[in-house]
């Protein structure tokens, strides 16, 4: 689950990072307000989960509470990259003397935490990685031995920071910044600029904060941040019944069960010269009701014009995927081609539900690529 | 021979009295494991269909010699399960459960992994040596002995070329899911090593996805240390850059871990790539019939 | 640092750990309204460092205010071991149905926390442990993997907890428990008895908790629980001077660097027909200063009759031990013969600066052990 | 021969620009060890008499291949310094430092030994093969090269012991000490196979003190897996019950532990010990004049 700029930085105050004092706010009187309770000058900050605020108009400089309120207006509303503007962040203006990287991932590949750090901040990283790597020093945490006063010093002195001050402020910075990243089970902790200001205070600008959405459970107040809103409205619904459910732009409904067999079923319908519409991933269990909750999901999609069942039984079992498919007609109409292939676990009797129910629009199909053909031809036709 | 699974496995079940538990670990049952054990804190001294049930993993260890576990138990008690087979002595540990916090699977991975645990899962469909023993939620039906290596990071996925490979009149010397989420207990490059090193195994079928950098890897591993050839195929041609696909491991990031870059990698390492399950099958019946 | 019950318990209670409502007291006034403001009957519990306390008469139930106040009267000033009683703690009454034991101790053979739980509490437990040592659950926590809660499920069903509330609670105890052990730096944690009271509540009933003292510069509010005015006045005045110093029961005076030449030159002393009066240990650094403030601290017992400094430098530097005797000389009037065996770093110039001194009661000796016979001569003389 | 350090032993000093540091780093560095360099972090560039300081260990061990550390900076820095030593490949670890918060040396402890680290201390004396290599605090001067390998729980104990044997004219291969904090790196059992095992070292003299049951466990292993004479000496046997002797491993609690309790324990398999440090050197003697 990613947070906004703003949850970010709630998190990192719980943990003791410096950040600037500021206001989440959502419309222009209440940026006013907020610019008068900070005081001096304040940036306002659009909130949206997407890179490219800055080019896009979405932070400006405001130089009092009048002026605040104006460029609240200006940018609540917006659309940056896809997302419109409707949240705000108003801190406290800050001067920058320097601009630092500063950042936990969670690195699957070695499977360990990794710490990133470059003096060279404020930019895109990956641009620094590529054109200047030895500016990014790069660091692994064994989760056991866990974070260490060393690491710091191995990213300070590798980035080449010289200021006693600062080396200071950025080792307890990371050291606090790891552990939020544990304690919140996150998977990306960023802080890009990290400022230093003229005075010579160090602290985050920006934040961008990733949680596992598997540990979520643990952290009920981050589970809480979720912007229900700003979620498509059908992905909210497969969410509330606890289906995976991704839009695409082609038009066969695919439902399948297991990440691994939906994409390979969606490149087997590119092969047979369509596009998939959206898909289901009934995932591990997949009982007749989740079927069914899956079908209503896809069916309310308008671009869907065939839906193809590509069902390999494991821990599904082909039965309970039939008596959904029956469940679901039974509650609501359905007049899309419906193409199911089922195998594996319990198929024979899946299939022989089917046959016996021997309903119009439901086509059975032996093999995945045959499915695919079909649900394809269904959809063009 | 096969790998991971075979008739020495002594099979115990975390969580053989839950209704997946049961039902599973008693299908691997029927099919010939030896389901020795399963443990269910409170309910020691009873049993599931004959299987002994105990309320500690250590129990079951000392009273029936189990050396493999199957965890099948909610996600928020994996971990915890995990670490109770591997001190009381599991070298085995097969995790069907999925959804572990990846920061607890990062901690149990970094203290398994010096003890010499051999670990498939989490979000993994286990382990399958057909006709020697199943553990896990593999369909046993749709596969036949014989001597291709398969192993994929996918479930159903696996299913389905496993299938397509018994329709060839292949059979398989063992069927390894290293599951689906974002930190697994075994690598390709671990299954990969265990093939090349099983006299029964004869070629190898790779399964992979998009993602992560696994397959490269994998790649260079095949080009230098493997002599028993190599097909692969490769999911997520078509999926959208940026989405969650289902695994977490499946989230395209930039260029990287995509699905033409992998097979790429791979072929530039003189490995063949199908580009749908039946292609991949194909491909190995041919290196299999010479 | 070993820690008073009450001590302990307000740990306890900082984690989480359930104990009775308890106040700290130190007259038979305070007794009175600590029993007042927790109603009902309450036990009046002395609170000193060793065991034994019941069968001393140290532990006393009182139905109402004025028996607290007559029975901390007659608690106060007993002597339990050699400890005079001078701190009290009244906490409510609890009524017992079970009595289980729980602690988790720093095993240092086998380098992890051992957890410890039998059923059979509130008696000696080393009693079980020879006595029926099955009862006695042992299971010992890898430090990095950390407490997992079949930890828990493993001593609990080891020890036959059958009540399914008994042993929800009893998990919940020890996970907290351990998070104390850590989270202080104890070497010992200890609940003995850990009482199921009839209603079915489990807690602690008492509290055994030792901190180690090389971590207490992490937990300023546990350092400030040692109890300066218990010490000897003697081990006070060392601890402040930073000097290891023991009390013993003989005539000889020792000071040595290292606690195993120490224990070594107990030994020769014993061989030498002799006993040590006390030792001061220099320790690792041992400059000139620490002589003078060890000397300081020896001299002061009065049996001490001779003063015997074996000294094998390696950090300590044998120059610097040589200064300190004449600084100390110089400082203060010391007439007892001083035998000084000087070896190792810097021996040479330690023996040239206590042979040009040419002091009459400081006596050089080449080996340790014509050191220690000379020393016991002196001091028998 | 001799083990742990000798001539291949390129030395870094963690904390080489304090006083004690650059005191004993270049006191081992005069006796002809290969100190290499020292670390203090915002001093690197500078140097100490020629040996160059770096801010980290992973620039000491890039620019100067050191292979050991000799960690000489405050106990409450000490961990932290050991595992920046360790994670940049340091092999051999000498914690001058004593006081190791114990929760601290668990964790270092469990991390270090399965990656195979040798580690001493903390609070040791360090080791010393006369000839060859110093790193420590060792008085080298009193030692000669020979073939009596010296291991001890007690710094300025070692020393009045190896002084006795260097009086009856017998030298030694190493001198170790493996430290008196109550976790520490190295048993004795540790470092008796390495003197088994190194063909300059013909005799062992162990040095033990009351608490704990190191003794108890080296004496089982002496007789069951080593061929060298090993001759012993116990320290403590009028240590006063219940007291801390300043080594916090040095707690008699009830009656194990004692001084003479280790005596038994190690006679009854066999093994001489003397009751003061001269007597124990006159044993050694003894066993090397056959």
């Amino acid at each position: 689950m990613d947070l906004y700029e703003y949850q970010g930085k709630q998190l990192f105050s719980r943990y003791g990072i410096p950040v600037s004092d500021g206001r989440y706010v959502t419309t222009p009187e209440e940026a006013r307000t907020a610019a008068e309770e900070i005081g001096g000058a304040v940036v306002v900050k659009a909130q949206v989960l997407t890179g490219g605020r800055g080019k896009a108009g979405g932070i400006k400089l405001a130089d009092d509470p009048a002026d605040a309120e104006e460029k609240a207006r200006a940018i609540l509303g917006l659309e940056i990259r896809g997302h419109v503007v409707t949240k705000l962040w108003i801190e406290s203006a800050s001067e920058i003397a320097k601009e630092y990287y500063l950042s936990i991932t969670f690195d699957r590949g070695t499977k360990q935490p990794l710490l990133m750090f470059t003096t060279q901040g404020g930019v895109d990283i990956e641009e620094v990685a590529e054109t200047n790597p030895d500016a990014l020093v790069r660091l692994h945490v064994d989760p056991l031995e866990g974070f260490q006063p060393y690491h710091a010093r191995r990213l300070i002195y590798g980035a080449g920071v010289e200021d006693r001050s600062e080396q200071g402020q950025i080792a307890a910075i990371l050291a606090k910044l790891y552990e939020a990243f544990v304690g919140t089970d996150a998977m990306l902790c960023e802080i890009n600029p990290l400022i230093v200001t003229p005075e010579g205070e160090v602290k985050a600008l920006d934040s961008k904060f990733t949680v596992d959405d598997n540990a979520l459970y643990k952290h009920p107040e981050i589970a809480e941040m979720r912007d229900v809103e700003a979620a498509d409205p059908l992905e909210s619904l497969a969410r509330e019944k606890d289906v995976t459910y991704v839009k695409l732009d082609g038009e066969v409904g695919i439902l399948g069960n297991g990440a691994g067999l939906v994409m390979s079923t969606l490149d087997v319908i590119a092969l047979a010269g369509g596009r998939a519409a959206n898909f289901c991933d009934l995932g591990g269990g997949g009982d007749a009701e989740g079927v069914v909750d899956a079908l209503e999901v896809i069916t309310r999609d308008p671009q869907v014009k065939s839906i193809f069942f590509n069902i390999f039984g494991g821990i599904t079992r082909c039965d309970e995927v039939a008596k959904g498919i029956l469940a679901a007609l039974e509650r609501m109409p359905i007049e899309l081609p419906i193409v199911v292939r089922l195998d594996g676990t319990n198929a024979e009797e899946g299939r022989r539900i089917l046959a016996d129910a021997a309903i119009a629009n439901v086509h059975p199909e032996a093999t995945m690529l045959d499915g695919a053909r079909r649900a394809v031809e269904a959809a063009t036709k | 021979m096969a790998i991971i699974v075979d008739q020495d496995t002594k099979l115990v079940v975390q969580g053989l009295t839950g209704s997946e538990g049961s039902f599973h670990g008693l299908r691997n049952k029927r099919y010939g494991t030896r389901v020795v054990a399963g443990v269910t804190p409170g309910k020691g001294g009873q049993d599931v269909e004959g299987v002994p049930v105990f309320d500690t993993v250590v129990d079951a260890v000392e009273e029936t010699g189990a050396n493999t576990t199957m965890v099948f138990v909610p996600a928020r008690f994996a971990a915890d399960a995990i670490y109770e087979a591997v001190d009381a002595g599991i070298a085995t540990v097969i995790c069907i459960a999925e959804g572990l916090p990846a920061h607890e699977m990062l901690r149990v991975y970094t203290y398994i992994r010096p003890r010499g645990v051999t670990m498939l899962g989490p979000n993994c469909p286990g382990a399958l040596s057909p006709g020697k023993a199943n553990v896990g939620i593999i369909p046993a039906e749709i596969f036949t002995e014989g001597s291709i290596g398969l192993v994929s990071r996918s479930g159903t996925l696996t299913y389905q070329i496993g299938h397509e490979l018994t329709q060839m009149g292949l059979g398989n010397s063992t069927i390894v899911g290293i599951g689906g989420d974002p930190v697994v207990g075994s690598s390709f490059i671990d299954i990969l090593e265990r093939f090349e090193a099983d006299p029964q195994t004869e070629y190898v079928v790779m399964v992979g996805e998009i993602g992560g950098d696994e397959e490269e890897k994998a790649a260079a591993f095949i080009e230098a240390k493997m002599s028993k050839p190599v097909v692969a195929y490769i999911a997520g041609f078509e999926a959208p850059p940026g989405k969650t696909m289902g695994h977490a491991g499946a989230i395209i990031s930039g260029s990287s871990g995509t699905a033409q870059g992998k097979k790429e990698a791979l072929e530039a390492k003189g490995i063949r790539v199908g580009t749908s399950p039946t292609e991949a099958a194909q491909l190995a019946a041919e290196v299999a019939r010479g």
